[in-house]
């Protein structure tokens, strides 16, 4: 299925673009899109153990489900305010 | 409620306008929190703030601490919550929030909740731009 | 300090402009009690709000709460405390505290505490016109 | 000595008058302020146990000593904000 990829803060930085497409397998959890794209980008790695990532808009886990045509968010943790 | 205020947006923020449009005769109290930007870090000058944010799923984020507030407290009489994002320089708004109540305890209360809330929950992030350099603020991992 | 603000005025409040008046680089924060004129007390509709102040002692009182809080909060930038005397009507402002600090924290602490001091020690009385009576509101007894 | 005395709320009220003019003898106190007023104008008795007083725009008790040309506020507990 394809997935699109939205990066956010520094994880865009380290990316060097706040959007990618991805091509996934049908049984793709959120998890894998991460996965795909740090192994694109390995810049990302860095943030292997505080990165956040949202479906479609929501907060959500590795382990959140995908279908075709959704939308991944990666970013580190929010500092607005 | 209909008519709270949830905005994310690139121009100045207007304050006085935003607690205008909140405004009903139901209203005792008027807390505002207004976050502007702070000529230092830990001594560092700072020339301004960069603020980028993930616009729809913040405009979502802000209401769904809209609703955690009026749970919490259902007194509240109207909420409105406006990010800016974009570069801001010293003493410019970043954030504009707005309680209002029929009691100033309530209003206090819900518009602190709001504003630390909000810097754990909706997707928006800060570079402080230095004289010599740059760094993203480090944000708190949520609850 | 000597750009605090501490006022009794006749006319209505300038909040935006008393804002403007304490802003600093120093401030990340400012938090803003605005307490306005309710349409009704106890299900009863109110007319107006007639405001009477000793206004020289009143504003002795609001110096000596500034100093108060400078001395509990000397994290604080700047203090401003206007209220306003004379007939309110519905939605107007009565008071106007606004507290500038580096920090969030304690700009709220210091302008909630303000709110409720000012409630005890500062000379100024309020009396509730109703459509149909008018009353004298009861303060409460000083600590 | 001469002792002017200011009230307020519903003690000025209560008066007809925000304003008096009083003739202390020379060893007076606050209290002594208010009791003449309260003999002038008994209606203010009704706020005998909550009046406050002050003299010279400062807070002061009953037992707060005068002297000639001072002034002395009469008023209910306070109620602004």
């Amino acid at each position: 299925m394809k997935i699109k990829v939205l990066l956010f803060g520094s994880c865009r930085e380290a990316v060097g673009s706040g959007e990618i497409d991805l091509e996934l397998s049908d049984t793709a959890v959120a998890g894998d899109a991460w996965a795909s794209t740090t192994q694109r980008f390995p810049s990302l790695g860095q943030f292997e153990r505080s990165v956040l990532l949202a479906v479609n808009e929501e907060h959500a886990s590795k382990e959140t489900k995908l279908k075709d045509g959704d939308t991944v968010a990666i970013f580190p943790p929010v500092s607005g305010g | 409620m209909d008519q709270d205020i949830f905005e994310i947006t690139r121009e100045p923020i207007d304050k006085a306008g935003l607690e205008q449009r909140l405004l009903t005769g139901a209203a005792g109290a008027i807390v505002t929190f207004d976050g502007v930007v702070r000529n230092q870090t830990k001594g560092r000058p700072v020339v301004s703030l960069q603020y980028e944010a993930y616009a729809p799923m913040a405009v979502k984020e802000m209401r769904r601490l809209g609703d955690e507030i009026r749970e919490r407290w259902p007194e509240v009489d109207r909420i409105g919550i406006v990010h800016r994002f974009g570069e801001l320089k010293i003493s410019e708004s970043s954030v504009v929030i707005v309680v209002t109540s029929p009691h100033r305890r309530v209003a206090f209360e819900a518009c602190r909740f709001a504003i630390d809330r909000l810097k754990q929950t909706v997707p928006i992030w800060k570079k402080e731009i230095f004289e010599d350099g740059e760094v993203w603020v480090e944000g708190q991992l949520p609850d």
